[in-house]
């Protein structure tokens, strides 16, 4: 017998050993490709804006909860790390430093903390701190340097537009696609990542590779990637089809921009996304079709980031429609 | 409080008091303020004129010319301004519908020879703090003295001449075409101008 | 120009006179009665709505008010008679006075007399501790210290001791409302009467184990000795279950019984400190009127 | 086409909660629970199309014509309230379940800036005509619905929440209202 | 003496224990929809203490004439006469605070502010009280206006009261202008507010 | 393919360190403490007196009530005093306490009796013998058999459900009955066939006890009426709801029983039990408990009589190890964590767990991340995230309209959730309350 008294509890007595923070420290390791792929791409940019979101994130969740709350500090859970690189992730390499740490302080401040910390927030922090910085600063939200072959250092960033700003540039002044294709990347080249947009955003390749380490590792599940990216497909395949002299086709729609990115990493938070199955397709599928109307149709090149934050408000109202079945609840027993 | 029991007899008389009086005093301060109105009203084009025309010594507001153009809404207006008894420029209303939000009013003031002498933002729903930087100096000293003929009112992304407001390329291109409207309309214009009152 | 007034004042009167007419006819036609009396007795309740008075709220507890005849029985503790003779005056109806009461804890198990033998995981709580076992010391009677009842406490009128893990009432504060009674899964606190300066003696155990038992889980516990029943002049002193219990409409608060207890059991609270005895003041309850900061 | 532009608009783009400022009180008021917010919105819907007709026609065939658009202001809000007030007492009669659920909340319609504003905004649009006014009522009721059930589930979902101690009540609402904002600005360019 | 300083309390009440803004919710439309700058959320508020004002006079004067089933209606009619009296002043004299305030002039009336304090206050009070009411009100209503405006405007355009403290083309957070800006800004206000008021008292 | 519920369950470590150890004879102790209340219901009234002698199997307690059952001397003895004993809670309960009487050759004599396999008695016969020998359910909730099989002539029976399961990790009690008495369950399982006239019996075994499910295809080769099915290893495959489903496709409705969709499901080691009392006419005294833990001596299963004080199991087994932390009656999943070892074994003790630090603790409850793991996990389709936080924010009745009332307390959410949230600590309080709200309005 311990010297100290024995324990007692309520059943059950044995616990799985998965936890919260292994579940985020896998999905840390999981960007780990995307990461090195926008540093091959911009080089000391990336490790930059990175490290400073990350850095700025675990500070001001530290602060806050600290000094503001005065509550437990959570840092360690690896969220705040998440958000961090993720927030890095959905920026423009050239981005100056500043303006990160400001994304960060609404990322974790006004879209965690404030709402209780993790777990209780609605809306995906990382997108919130990123939504802020575009609108705030759509300027240096859109200089995109382009990429340059082992480019490493800061200064020769070269700004060019993103493949979704080319083509709604171009359409809006009436070229068509196919005028346009010269200055597209290919499809290969968008897969690989030797292109332009935000730091993480580049290699379709390596954020795959990430998602389906997570959807093995159960950390999430594959219902929402799968239907995020099939509903953009199906749906920008429809207009592409009608005429593709005005719309893109799907293959371009699904591995440009943050696609992938948002999919896979950004609509699965958990605590922003739907708890069953069946609402998760809800979710993922009302992403898809708002990123498509936004892309197409609205102002912003990119519609994924929004997209994913309109969706987050309906989560509630998801799950309280989208219950599982509960057991026993068939009207008639059947008895032979 | 003692409350007052609703009957038919006073819930009429006093609604209908209540308003009787509302309607008079309305009635009256409208009245009033009639003139004002008006005057405040004509003020601002006035000043916008004032803003946007060389030194001119007639009213230009009674001398206005509206002209029709196919692909604005509103009838544009052309004010001509004369200094002793030479033309001096006129002001004319150019307006596009491509803003961000829609449309962008402008009142730009020419020179005889055709170049911009200033510009006035006259209506606009754009951005604050995007968009509505047009109203600033620094964006519209670029059109000072700039003759459209040889100015290429269009942005720079365009292959134009025009300095894109950063953030606002959509509002910098209506500014871009409703001066370029106005401009064409002072040339088409122009002549008749000159001789109307010759 | 004047036409412009002349228009104005007639389409406006006209407008103002079809207005009236139309409400008229309208709350004519779709009347529904009710008793303006029930706002008014609503307005003079303290909306509190804790459901002291056993209604949901103040304004189902108006609702009965007005709807009874005789009012006698029903109290909103919150109030007080002051409030309750007020309702009276304004529907006529007579009411009972009734003694303030105030909430008691009714053990004193602290940590120190009452040693743990097990530890407890699972949620903060009496009520949900109290489901799975008998707490985390061997007396299964006394306080759980999970502070149900401070949290229930609208009045921040309870907080819980650090010390003695035990809770402590703010008399001041206390309105008696009930809610910390209904809320401890032991039926630890107690209604008493406040009577004079808040003088109170109450037996502060409700271990109804036998002597030595009781004993070994707490030092302080009722042994069911008899001394207190024994010598109580005026025979507010019952013994049950091995456990003693002072009626207070009985007890005179003549400190008799506190005298011969040899385990300290019995509290009395609020009386001037006597020379002939030195009571270990570890044991006494202090009513402390401030609340500390700290507790989240 | 055009309609379904007002739709969009109304509903996603300009929508009158989030991005009009209109009907912020009830907006904030009413929507702790996701059923009293479905009560709220129909009751909105109803009056709002109502209002606007009559306003409308009032504008279009007495105002106008008799020069005292001057009065819009008066006659418009005096039209309103009476309705709503017509519209209370007979729910009172008509539905009492209803009016308890709505009973504190309908003289706030009155109130509401919503009915108000989108009768006035209703005169300004495009090419107006009546039963464009009146689709304009209803897709601003639409948007204002879509905006206050969104809100009140998510509210329903904070109850449940630890908010911290200076954020509970009004500001975190009034966070969760602009986040809600920010988010719809995605919708921007729409129409 | 007393009645001095009840008036006080009364006054006060309406800046910091029931801030129509901050701590009532009260007319939210206004405060949010024209506070981009800090000039107009000045214009507002005073525009709607001239109303609050001089409706809570009429209504206190004319309470015990008015029934109870056309209360809100008649106080309507009141509380829209001044709004349109505002609206024609401003129309004719500050053309360009009109311009600004657009849609939301009108909508004075329909402000929760002013018809609660005619419901609640002026419809119970005596003419004093319902005037200092007003005030208290008024003032607490335009105190927070001109904050949030001049937050937002800070924030958002690097100036106030149009007085820029940065470059033209520095970088500010446009999005305090939106609407988005607005909620968020006024949220945390209200959070130092009651800070505020809390260590005040 | 293996059949099994659809929706949920966990698949926890199975621990069985126990399954190849025959049944031991645990030794009568000198003291048994024998509780009144072993089974659901009202607790039996007592019939001796102190200084009485008793023989073994002789009724001590008579049954209390139409829901209670009698309870029998587990030893000869002399009845030394009606006492109290602290029960699993750690509540006071009162009990019986007989000293064994040391000469008394029947506290020793070997219960293994001969099989008999012919059924003789009447339907009502056999009824009375199970009510008679207080039997209960051993499947865990103690709910007395006599009742259960007392079937109204109008409810439709047509399958015996025999629940050989046994998913809780580290118990073998059942599993070591079935390989060791499998013949006698076979008989047991034809008495109530017999007893309940119906044709069709199941038995119901977790596939990783494949020597019983073998053990049993020989027995009941021959017999068309009973059939064995394998059943996908997976918690809480034992619950009676998931247990008639994976077998029948049948959903027992939402407050209802199996026998609503016409099933009686018995745990086996009542079957045994019923086999006894009704071929031998020998009263439920005794049961099978598994002895178990990771740092014991010698974790083993034991016939162990009821009333023995659990300190006597463990001492069985070598002791208590250095640093336990937790002493479990039942299984890791939905035993009860004791107080102390005072504790008597009763009818319902099915194993006894002693877990040493590292696996007790249960780690720091963190902030809901919303994962929808307990979702995914609940084998009766509730939400457990939801239910917890309504029950911990008082919101008792929008929880049962959230159907917090079906949960069976399987705790499979508490076992995966990755935040280590106390959701069924919760659960079971805003049960326990949204029960009393019901009852007052009723
Ligand atoms: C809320 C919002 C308001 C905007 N307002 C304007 C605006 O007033 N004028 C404008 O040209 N672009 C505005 N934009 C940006 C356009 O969508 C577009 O990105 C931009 O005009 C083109 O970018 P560029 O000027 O850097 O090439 C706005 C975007 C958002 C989201
Ligand atoms: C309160 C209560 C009443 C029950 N009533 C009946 C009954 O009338 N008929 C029956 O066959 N079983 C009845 N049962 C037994 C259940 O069918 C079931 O066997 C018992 O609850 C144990 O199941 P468990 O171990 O899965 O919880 C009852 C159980 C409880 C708890
Ligand atoms: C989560 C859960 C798991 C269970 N697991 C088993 C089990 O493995 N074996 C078993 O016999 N009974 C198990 N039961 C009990 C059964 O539901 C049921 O009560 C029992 O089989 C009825 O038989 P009895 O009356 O003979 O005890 C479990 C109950 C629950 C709620
Ligand atoms: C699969 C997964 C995806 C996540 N995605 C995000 C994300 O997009 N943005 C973010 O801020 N945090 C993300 N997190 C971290 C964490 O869940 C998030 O910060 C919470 O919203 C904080 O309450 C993610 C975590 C996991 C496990
Ligand atoms: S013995 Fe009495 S005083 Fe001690 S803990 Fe128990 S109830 Fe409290
Ligand atoms: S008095 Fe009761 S409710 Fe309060 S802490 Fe003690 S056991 Fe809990
Ligand atoms: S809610 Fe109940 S039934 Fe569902 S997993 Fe949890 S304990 Fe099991
Ligand atoms: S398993 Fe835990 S963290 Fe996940 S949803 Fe359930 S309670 Fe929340
Ligand atoms: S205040 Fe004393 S009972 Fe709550």
């Amino acid at each position: 017998m311990s010297d100290q008294p024995i324990i007692v509890s309520a059943s059950p007595h044995v616990h799985s050993d998965r936890t919260s923070k292994k579940l985020m420290y896998d999905v840390v390791i999981a960007l780990v490709p995307a990461f090195l792929v926008s540093l091959y791409v911009f080089g000391f940019n990336a490790l930059i804006v990175t490290t400073a979101a990350v850095i700025s994130c675990l500070l001001f969740e530290y602060l806050i909860q600290k000094y503001l709350m005065k509550t437990e500090v959570t840092i360690g859970d690896g969220s705040a790390l998440i958000t961090g690189i993720l927030l890095a992730f959905n920026l423009p390499a050239g981005i100056p430093v500043w303006m990160v740490v400001v994304g960060s302080l609404v990322a974790i401040g006004v879209a965690k903390l404030s709402f209780g910390g993790i777990g209780y927030n609605i809306f995906n922090p990382a997108l919130v701190g990123r939504v802020f910085l575009l609108v705030s600063f759509p300027v240096q939200m859109t200089l995109w340097p382009t990429a340059v072959e082992n480019n490493t250092s800061i200064v020769d960033a070269v700004t060019g537009a993103t493949t979704l700003g080319l083509i709604k540039e171009g359409v809006q002044f009436g070229e068509t696609i196919s005028s346009l294709s010269a200055s597209i990347p290919s499809a290969q080249e968008m897969f690989l990542g030797i292109t332009s947009g935000s730091l993480g955003e580049m290699s379709a390749l390596a954020l795959i590779l990430g998602g389906v380490f997570l959807i093995a590792r159960k950390v999430i599940s594959w219902h929402i990637p799968v239907t995020v990216l099939a509903s953009i497909a199906v749906m920008t395949g429809v207009f592409w089809w009608i005429d593709p002299e005005h719309y893109a086709n799907p293959l371009i729609h699904v591995l440009s921009g943050g696609a992938i990115l948002g999919a896979f990493y950004m609509a699965t938070d958990l605590v922003t996304s739907p708890v069953t199955k069946k609402g998760m397709v809800i979710f993922a599928l009302g992403i898809g079709v708002i990123t498509v109307v936004i892309r197409l149709f609205g102002s912003y090149p990119e519609g994924i980031s929004f997209a994913i934050l309109i969706m987050n408000a309906f989560v509630p109202l998801i799950n309280s429609y989208f219950k599982p079945r509960r057991f026993g609840s068939r009207i008639k027993a059947k008895i032979m | 409080m003692k409350k007052k029991e609703s009957t038919l007899i006073n819930m009429v008389v006093v609604l209908f008091v209540t308003t009787l009086v509302a309607g008079l005093t309305l009635g009256y301060v409208n009245d009033l303020t009639l003139e004002p109105k008006a005057r405040a009203r004509l003020a601002k084009k006035a000043n916008a004129l004032k803003t946007v025309l060389p030194a001119f010594d007639n009213d230009p507001v009674p001398a206005v010319i509206r002209v029709k153009s196919g692909s604005s809404r509103d009838s544009i207006e052309i004010y001509p301004a004369f200094r002793g008894n030479g033309f001096a420029g006129a002001a004319v209303t150019g307006a596009s519908e491509k803003g961000y939000s829609g449309l962008v009013k402008l009142m730009v003031g020419f020179l005889p020879d055709g170049t911009i002498n200033n510009i006035e933002v006259l209506e606009q729903k754009e951005t604050p703090g995007l968009g509505t930087k047009m109203k600033g100096e620094k964006f519209l000293r670029q059109f000072r003295g700039k003759d459209p003929s040889s100015f290429n009112l269009k942005v720079e992304k365009d292959g134009g001449g025009v300095d894109a407001l950063a953030g606002a390329t959509i509002s910098t291109r209506a500014f871009s075409e409703a001066t370029q409207q106005a401009y064409d309309i002072f040339i088409t214009h122009r002549d008749s101008i000159n001789e109307q009152d010759n | 120009m004047t036409d412009s007034i002349l228009y104005s004042v007639i389409l406006l009167a006209l407008l103002g006179t079809v207005a009236a007419l139309v409400l008229y006819v309208v709350s004519k036609k779709f009347y529904v009665y009710e008793d303006p009396l029930i706002a008014t007795v609503e307005e003079m309740l303290p909306g509190a709505n804790c459901a002291g008075c056993g209604s949901p709220g103040c304004r189902s507890f108006a609702e009965k008010l007005v709807g009874s005849d005789d009012i006698s029985d029903l109290f909103c503790p919150v109030g007080g008679n002051q409030v309750m003779n007020l309702v009276a005056g304004a529907l006529g109806k007579v009411v009972k006075e009734q003694d303030p009461t105030v909430a008691v804890i009714r053990c004193q198990g602290s940590c120190e007399v009452r040693p743990k033998t097990t530890e407890y995981q699972g949620p903060r709580s009496c009520a949900i501790s109290a489901l799975i076992y008998s707490g985390e010391t061997d007396c299964q009677f006394g306080c759980l210290g999970d502070g149900d009842c401070v949290e229930v406490c609208k009045f921040d009128a309870m907080y819980m001791d650090e010390t003695t893990g035990l809770p402590v009432v703010i008399t001041d504060k206390c309105t008696s409302c009930g809610m910390c009674v209904e809320a401890c899964p032991r039926n630890i606190i107690e209604m008493r009467p406040k009577h004079k300066r808040d003088l109170k003696i109450f037996v502060g155990c409700l271990n109804e184990e036998k002597g030595g038992i009781a004993k070994k889980a707490c030092s302080v516990a009722c042994i069911g000795c008899s001394k207190c029943f024994d010598i109580c002049p005026k025979d507010a002193i019952t013994m049950n279950n091995n456990l003693a219990y002072i009626d207070p409409e009985f007890c005179t608060l003549c400190r008799k019984c506190v005298d011969v207890c040899p385990t300290d059991s019995i509290i009395e609270t609020n009386f001037p400190p006597r020379k002939n005895r030195n009571t270990d003041p570890g044991i006494t309850i202090k009513v402390e009127p401030v609340k500390p900061q700290n507790d989240a | 086409m055009e309609y379904l532009i007002i739709l969009i608009g109304a509903v996603f783009v300009n929508n009158i909660v989030l991005s009009q400022f209109l009907g912020i009180c009830p907006f904030l008021g009413v929507s702790n629970k996701v059923s009293t917010s479905v009560g709220m919105s129909g009751a909105v819907l109803f009056v709002m199309t109502i209002a606007t007709t009559v306003t409308y026609l009032l504008h279009q065939y007495v105002l106008v014509p008799m020069g005292l658009d001057y009065l819009r202001t008066i006659t418009f809000i005096l039209v309103i309230a009476a309705l709503v007030q017509m519209v209370e007492i007979m729910l009172k009669k008509v539905s009492p379940p209803l009016y308890q659920a709505l009973g504190v909340f309908l003289p706030l319609i009155t109130t509401n800036c919503a009915v108000l504003g989108v009768a006035i905004l209703a005169l300004g649009l495009e090419d107006g005509n009546l039963l464009k006014a009146v689709f304009f009522a209803i897709s601003s009721s639409a948007g204002f619905a879509l905006a206050l059930i969104v809100f009140a589930s998510i509210r329903e979902f904070l109850e449940l929440a630890d908010i911290p101690e200076g954020m509970k009540g009004v500001p975190i609402n009034l966070l969760v209202a602009g986040l809600l904002s920010l988010a719809f600005l995605g919708f921007a360019g729409l129409v | 003496m007393a009645e001095t300083l009840d008036q006080k309390q009364n006054f006060l009440k309406g800046i910091i224990k029931e801030n129509p803004v901050f701590v009532m919710l009260l007319g939210m439309c206004p405060t949010l929809g024209v506070t981009s700058s800090a000039f107009n959320g000045l214009g507002m508020g005073v525009a709607t203490l001239f109303v609050l004002l001089m409706s809570n006079i009429v209504v206190s004067l004319i309470k015990s004439q008015v029934p109870s089933k056309v209360r809100i209606p008649a106080f309507i009619v009141i509380i829209a006469s001044f709004v349109t009296v505002v609206e024609m002043v401003l129309e004719a004299y500050i053309p360009f605070l009109y311009e600004q305030l657009g849609i939301f002039i009108p909508l004075i009336v329909v402000n929760c502010l002013i018809l609660g304090r005619a419901e609640a206050f002026a419809s119970k009070n005596n003419l004093t009280s319902s005037v200092v009411d007003a005030l208290g009100m008024g003032m607490g209503f335009v105190i927070a206006l001109t904050a949030l405006g001049a937050t937002r405007e800070i924030l958002g355009n690097g100036s106030i009261f149009e007085f820029r403290f940065v470059s033209e083309d520095a970088n500010t957070f446009i999005l305090f202008i939106l609407p988005p800006g607005a909620f968020i800004a006024l949220a945390y206000l209200a959070i130092a507010f009651n800070r505020l008021t809390r260590k005040l008292a | 393919m293996l059949r099994t519920f659809p929706k949920g369950g966990i698949h926890p470590p199975e621990n069985k360190l126990t399954s190849s150890k025959p049944i031991k004879r645990l030794p009568p102790p000198n003291v048994v403490y024998v509780p009144i209340s072993q089974h659901i219901g009202i607790p039996a009234e007592i019939v001796v007196d102190r200084k009485d002698k008793v023989e073994v199997g002789q009724v001590i307690a008579k049954s209390g009530g139409f829901v209670s059952s009698n309870i029998h001397a587990p030893v000869a003895g002399t009845v030394t005093k009606l006492d109290m004993i602290i029960d699993t809670r750690g509540y006071k309960q009162q009990c019986i306490v007989i000293r064994t009487d040391q000469k008394n050759e029947s506290n020793f004599q070997d219960a293994d009796l001969p099989l008999i396999a012919e059924i003789s008695l009447e339907p009502e016969e056999i009824l009375r013998r199970i009510s008679d020998f207080g039997i209960v359910g051993l499947g865990g909730a103690t709910f007395p058999s006599h009742v259960k099989l007392n079937i109204k002539k109008d409810r439709k029976l047509d399958c015996l459900i025999i629940n050989g399961v046994e998913c809780e990790p580290y118990l073998t009690a059942d599993h070591r009955l079935m390989l060791e008495k499998g013949e006698e369950i076979m008989v047991g399982i034809r008495i109530l066939m017999h007893a309940l006239h119906v044709e069709r019996a199941i038995i119901g075994i977790e596939n990783n006890k494949r020597d019983a499910i073998e053990n049993f295809k020989k027995l009941a080769a021959g017999d068309p009426g009973i059939q064995i099915a394998a059943l996908k290893v997976k918690y809480p495959q034992g619950g009676e709801k998931q247990l008639v489903r994976a077998l029948l496709k049948r959903e027992v409705p939402k407050n209802g029983l199996p026998l609503d969709v016409g099933v009686v499901v018995h745990n086996v080691g009542t079957i045994f039990a019923i086999y006894q009392a009704v071929q031998h006419n020998r009263p439920l005294m005794e049961r099978v408990v598994t002895v178990t833990g990771k740092k014991l001596g010698d974790p083993s299963n034991f016939w162990v009589k009821i009333g023995t004080p659990i300190s006597e199991l463990i001492e069985a087994v070598g002791g208590i190890p250095e640093d336990t932390r937790k002493i479990v009656s039942g299984g890791p999943m939905m035993g009860k964590a004791l107080k102390s070892m005072d504790v008597p074994v009763t009818k319902g003790t099915s194993g006894i767990l002693v877990i040493s630090e590292d696996e007790a603790s249960r780690g720091t409850p963190k902030n809901c991340i919303r994962c929808g793991e307990c979702v995914d996990v609940c084998p009766m389709g509730l939400e457990p995230h939801l239910l917890m936080n309504l029950s911990e924010k008082g919101m008792y009745e929008k929880a049962a309209q959230e159907d917090i009332m079906t949960c069976i307390e399987c705790g499979s959410c508490s076992y995966v959730c990755p935040s280590h949230r106390p959701l069924l600590d919760y659960i079971r309080f805003g049960k326990t309350i949204a029960k009393q709200l019901e009852s007052n309005k009723g």
